[in-house]
């Protein structure tokens, strides 16, 4: 068939980029296919998000700290219906609560380290042009915009915002307030959202490797995004279900998660009832313990990038990893149910979900193993990234070891809902994935704007946050401990809450300090721009493709199309003049 | 601005031996698989955990109020739609486009058939009926509604796309016979997607 | 294209002869649905040919059965692990419960 | 710092991503005032609660609270002995670290080695943490989980009691001198004399029965607590007791402990159940059998105007 022929390739399906270089405004930056500025639109919208979802946990940490006490000056700044002369409503604790919740998993992290990160140096990495679908790409973030907006909408719904919590249990949920509708379309949109992205992400690594950049040569980040893809794409959907579910029963008056009989307030229910509240935590954590590991495991590839970067030594274990990564993202998958111990289980099923917790979290101790190993007899250069990436193991590893207790369902029948479970999980992904993704941001801004940030304030920035994340979450393993269950307006009401609130006041200021300590990084990130030291196109050094690409690459990426020689982690190889090997260079070009 | 043309959208990848577009539209199934598997799922345990008495029971054969006749019909109009796109494709990998386009307008009449009997003999008689018969009446109505409507959602997105490319989307086969025939097999499998649905839906919803 | 051709109308009996197997099992589905099996025969009898005619549409429609794609394969093969997970094991938990957990529909 | 703002002074209006990273700050500057004047519904302020003296500590060896019940050792020791492996693991782990990072560090003349080092001793820290993983779970978690949850001792020699959950309120159930609860019927509630929807007219089982909002439990003696909710799911955390479990409507799922010492303690709520969740706090009184059936005797004299 001669129209098969290669001119006709070049009406795919950016072909217009051909017939119209000068893209308006509108096209170049806001509707881009660009993965890069998808990337960088991603990123900023997840930072502005997290910035928000940490504000309403600041102001969460005033009532927590100092109960029925005014909220300093900016008290007075919020309406009388929320926080009547600024002592704040327990129903705005918790729209906080639950907003917060679901602002940082699904409006700021995981749209950060997958479609920021992953958008914009996935694509880089493994030395392609663009995403596989970039149309697709740009609906993806564009879904996800609308969505974060829909979820925003919700404050503003009669009642206010969501507040069943971030993990909207049945019936609370279903019973509450309209803000809960809004946010049941929210999870629509994003759950759309990070399908497109995720299919997206596997095609492209699947078909638009360089030559020469097999499946082992993979940057351990590129793994790490391909396994997050394929959690996203199959564990988000049972959530979509359920959140339809879940609109059917507040609109069209069903009852999948409304068993017969309940009075609310004294009023019988009309629901016809036969539902299963528990139905809906089954869907839920389907989706949410495999969501778990999405949150960390673009974490871990940014580490493990950051580190051999500056360790100046081949990843320790690079193969053992990936099966690891693997391994987790297969098990993610059966052990959702020791969310739901407490919930009424027998010995037989506990004793199974306990078994796969406990064997999952071996391939976790086998990544932070090897980043750790891969210290050794290296040579640590104390960039901010590193820092970053450093401070990450030891406070990961306190979030891993944690879950161990909470893993054994006879500890967790004390533990469980305590703040120890919060303690816990924020070990895991503050100081653990937030940090991760400041090594990130650190590590790779040079490359989206061809200047580094200032290595002083970022120490600053690392130093501060460092301490003060500590002292906001070291305190909640006491709480838990003590029996303070999570999620309260007031714990001072209990006699075990009182004793501890000492704690609690430790974790609010530590908070708010934490708010302060990222003021250097907000300068620097925005002054950098302009007037941040000018860097060539591989300031670190590094051996990964997208170092090869200029700084910032132009739409295209690569001036000519790489090809890949070795593993992506060759530094220091004996017998070669610098102390790395990019993999794109051959022996004589090296 | 000189962009790079991203490779093996139309002709396969050598070594993984697929377009990228199929492989997508792969994914998204699976995806797709267990958005309906979570329904299924739920299915089962509503109809497990259902009161064996009240207004909450799981309703007999003769409350459903389900006509197997209409279910049946539709499943007929669904499987000739199957085998009409399939031949639609076909018919373009032969390099015969008029042929193709007629299967293909065959299928999109199948589909709208199909949108229509669900419409006028099953929901709009549901609804208007005394009383009405509505997701709040209990479980099995409102799983019912739920699975054929998200159902009836894709077989309209389907109806969506086979008309885009009927219509505009048609133009493409002038230009690249072989990328169109490509999209027409992702259309494809997406159908069959929606097809091979039914055919689970339409025992557990009508017969058992 | 000659081959693809070739092949491809070879395909096309298939196609035919997949619909005469499609319309006849609808055809059965109904009819066993009219038998009383003992126990739960219904529902597996209803779900074992539903099984078969979707295999034969994934087969045959969605040609699995010339596809050779590895990583279509290996997507398929891990959604229909997850599948089953997810049609398994909600029911499972549901039915260990401790002894003498009442479901209650209260006060009807 | 300041040379970087003079910089940026110097320069004109910014990047397209400067002006919309500025953008984004607005962007929550904005929301966030939003967010601080929009309206949801009043509060109701929530009723004061009469405080009484709580006994316990809170905050003993590692701040587990007080243990008063028989089985709770177990439990406390299955959490001290996981955090000592954990505190094992993550110093040895710790040690190594900061070993690296001391001497590892960049410096004039010292260079990374290219070889990996052959590790074997992780592989063997690895098996080992697994094998105590599995020790602690199969030998000691699910054997007490088995009898927490399993072993329920005979319900007609255990001292019964109905929980009932509600936004935002713990009611208490107790069957009285014929150890039978009577009906209860959701059409019978009224949350001012009736909260339970006891059937107090239909039933006989039900003329003795008692409710109250506080738990008063014998010492020595298996109790069951069977609990359910009538609204929301709730949880039943007695955290002196070393027990938890979620109340969930549409299911009665018994509990047992024993308690083996006097004292005034706490029932906590430890599922987000809705706007007072915080509230939703009970009191436990541990009483010798007789003074808990004196207790019960009296409250089950009909209050005066309830008698027909």
């Amino acid at each position: 068939m001669s129209h098969g022929s290669n001119d006709h390739h070049h009406h795919g399906p950016d072909h217009h980029h051909h017939d119209h270089p000068e893209l308006g405004w509108w096209r170049k930056y806001v509707f881009s296919t660009d993965h890069k500025v998808i990337g960088v639109w991603y990123a900023v919208t997840a930072l502005v998000f997290l910035l928000l979802g940490f504000s309403l946990v600041m102001t969460m940490r005033w009532q927590l700290a100092y109960p029925g006490q005014p909220l300093p000056v900016i008290g007075a700044l919020f309406s009388e219906n929320v926080m009547p002369g600024g002592v704040m409503l327990p129903e705005f604790y918790n729209s906080l609560g639950a907003m917060h919740g679901t602002i940082m998993v699904f409006l700021g992290i995981v749209p950060l380290i997958v479609g920021g990160f992953g958008n914009y140096v996935m694509p880089l990495q493994i030395g392609a042009p663009d995403m596989a679908f970039p149309k697709i790409n740009m609906a993806s973030y564009w879904v996800y915009f609308v969505g974060g907006i829909v979820m925003l909408a919700s404050f503003f719904a009669p009642g206010g915002a969501a507040n069943s919590g971030w993990t909207s249990y049945t019936p609370l949920s279903v019973t509450a307030t309209a803000g809960q509708t809004w946010w049941l379309i929210g999870m629509v949109f994003l759950i759309t959202s990070s399908l497109l992205g995720s299919l997206n992400f596997i095609v492209t690594i699947i078909q638009l490797r360089a030559n020469g950049l097999s499946f082992f040569r993979l940057p351990f980040f590129v793994w790490s995004q391909f396994v997050t893809a394929f959690l996203l794409l199959l564990a988000f959907p049972p959530l979509e279900a359920a959140a339809v579910l879940q609109l059917m029963d507040r609109v069209a008056g069903s009852s999948f998660f409304m068993p017969t009989g309940l009075v609310v307030s004294g009023v019988v229910q009309s629901y016809t009832g036969g539902g299963s509240p528990l139905l809906w935590q089954h869907l839920f954590w389907f989706l949410a313990h495999p969501e778990v590991y999405v949150l960390i495991l673009p974490g871990m590839g940014m580490v493990a990038e950051v580190i051999t970067s500056n360790t100046r030594k081949p990843l320790w274990g690079y193969r053992v990893m990936v099966y690891s990564l693997v391994f987790l993202g297969f098990m993610s998958f059966i052990v959702w149910a020791h969310h739901m111990f407490i919930t009424g289980m027998g010995t037989r099923i506990s004793a199974f979900f306990a078994t796969t917790t406990m064997i999952i979290s071996i391939p976790s101790v086998v990544i932070l193993t090897a980043l750790v190993i891969t210290l050794y007899r290296s040579s640590i250069r104390y960039t901010v990234p590193m820092l970053f990436a450093l401070a990450f193991l030891p406070m990961f590893a306190i979030g891993g070891l944690t879950g161990l207790p909470l893993g054994l369902p006879a500890a967790d029948i004390q533990l469980h809902d305590t703040y120890y479970v919060i303690g816990h999980f924020h070990y895991v992904v503050a100081p653990g994935t937030i940090f991760a993704a400041f090594a990130g941001i650190y590590h790779w801004y040079p490359k989206v704007t061809g200047r580094s940030m200032n290595a002083a304030l970022g120490k600053i920035h690392f130093w501060l946050s460092f301490i003060f994340i500590n002292a906001v979450f070291t305190p909640m393993f006491f709480q838990g401990m003590a029996g303070v269950s999570r999620r309260l307006y007031d714990q001072t009401l209990y006699q075990h809450g009182v004793e501890v609130q000492g704690w609690t006041i430790m974790s609010s200021w530590g908070a708010w300090m934490l708010g302060l300590s990222q003021v250097p990084f907000i300068l620097n990130f925005f002054l950098s721009m302009r007037a941040g030291r000018k860097v060539a196109d591989n300031p670190w050094e590094s051996t990964t493709l997208e170092w090869a690409a200029p700084s910032p690459p132009p739409h295209g990426n690569f001036a000519t199309v790489p090809v890949v020689y070795r593993g992506p982690y060759e530094y220091s190889v004996p017998g070669t003049k610098r102390d790395f090997f990019p993999q794109h260079l051959t022996k004589a070009e090296a | 601005m000189s962009v790079a043309v991203l490779p093996h959208t139309v002709k396969p990848h050598p070594i993984t031996g697929v377009y990228s577009g199929k492989l997508g539209t792969w994914l998204f199934l699976a995806s797709e698989v267990m958005l309906f598997g979570a329904l299924f799922s739920s299915y089962v345990l509503l109809r497990v955990g259902a009161p064996h008495e009240g207004p909450a029971a799981w309703p007999t054969h003769d409350q459903t109020h389900l006509s197997w006749k209409i279910g049946g019909l539709n499943t007929i109009v669904l499987i000739v739609s199957s085998v009409t796109m399939v031949m639609a494709w076909a018919n373009l990998k032969m390099n015969k486009f008029a042929k193709g386009k007629m299967y293909l307008a065959a299928t999109l009449g199948l589909a709208m058939t199909f949108i229509i009997v669900k419409l006028a003999f099953e929901y709009i008689p549901k609804f208007t009926h005394e009383p009405p018969y509505l997701p709040s009446t209990n479980n099995f109505f409102a799983l019912y509604f739920t699975m054929t409507g998200l159902h009836g959602l894709h077989v309209l997105g389907g109806v969506i796309v086979i008309a885009y490319f009927l219509g505009p989307g048609s133009k493409l086969w002038h230009r690249d016979p072989e990328y169109f025939t490509n999209r027409i097999e992702c259309t494809g499998l997406y159908w069959h997607f929606v097809d091979l649905v039914w055919i689970f839906l339409f025992p557990v919803l009508y017969l058992l | 294209m000659d081959a693809a051709h070739a092949d491809v109308s070879k395909h096309v009996k298939a196609y035919l002869a997949v619909f005469a197997a499609l319309a006849i099992l609808t055809i059965v589905t109904v009819l066993v649905a009219q038998i009383d099996f003992p126990g739960a025969g219904n529902v597996i009898v209803a779900l074992l040919i539903a099984a078969f005619k979707a295999s034969l549409v994934a087969a045959i429609f969605m040609h699995l059965k010339w596809e050779r794609a590895p990583w279509i394969w290996i997507s398929l093969v891990f959604c229909v692990v997850f599948f089953a997970v997810l049609m398994a094991l909600p029911v499972l938990t549901t039915n260990d419960v401790p002894p003498r957990v009442e479901h209650t529909s209260w006060g009807r | 710092m300041l040379r970087l703002l003079r910089d940026l002074s110097m320069t004109k209006a910014g990047s397209h991503i400067v002006r919309r990273g500025w953008a984004g700050l607005v962007v929550v500057v904005l929301t966030v005032v939003c967010i601080m004047q929009v309206a949801p519904a009043h509060g109701q302020a929530v009723a004061p609660q009469v405080k009484v003296p709580i006994d316990g500590e809170y905050a003993r060896g590692l701040g587990l609270p007080t243990d008063v019940s028989k089985h709770g050792h177990g439990i406390d020791w299955l959490i001290h002995a996981t955090h000592v492996f954990m505190a094992v693991l993550f110093v040895g782990w710790g040690i190594f670290f900061v070993y690296c990072l001391v001497k590892f560090r960049q410096r004039p003349g010292h260079q990374a080695q290219y070889d990996l080092v052959k590790a074997k001793p992780s592989k063997y820290i690895e098996v080992a943490v697994l094998v105590v993983e599995i020790v602690l779970l199969l030998g000691f978690s699910v054997p007490i989980w088995a009898s927490v949850k399993n072993d329920l001792p005979d319900p007609d020699k255990a001292f019964r009691v109905r929980v009932q959950a509600e936004q935002f309120a713990w009611n208490f159930h107790y069957p009285g001198a014929d150890k039978q609860f009577g009906r209860t019927d959701p059409k019978l509630v009224d949350t001012a004399i009736n909260p339970l929807g006891l059937d107090r007219e239909g039933d006989p089982h039900a003329k003795d029965d008692v409710f109250a909002m506080e738990l008063r439990i014998p010492l020595g003696v298996p109790v069951i607590c069977e609990i359910s909710s009538k609204d929301v799911i709730h949880s039943f955390f007695l955290p002196v007791m070393r027990v938890k479990q979620d109340s969930i409507p549409g299911m009665r799922i018994p509990v047992w402990f024993e308690a083996v010492k006097e004292g005034t303690y706490e029932v906590a709520c430890a599922q987000l159940c809705g706007n007072n969740h915080y509230s939703m706090r009970a009191v436990m009184y541990i009483q010798p059998t007789t003074d808990v059936e004196k207790w019960l005797a009296e409250k089950s004299k009909p209050p005066e105007e309830f008698v027909d």
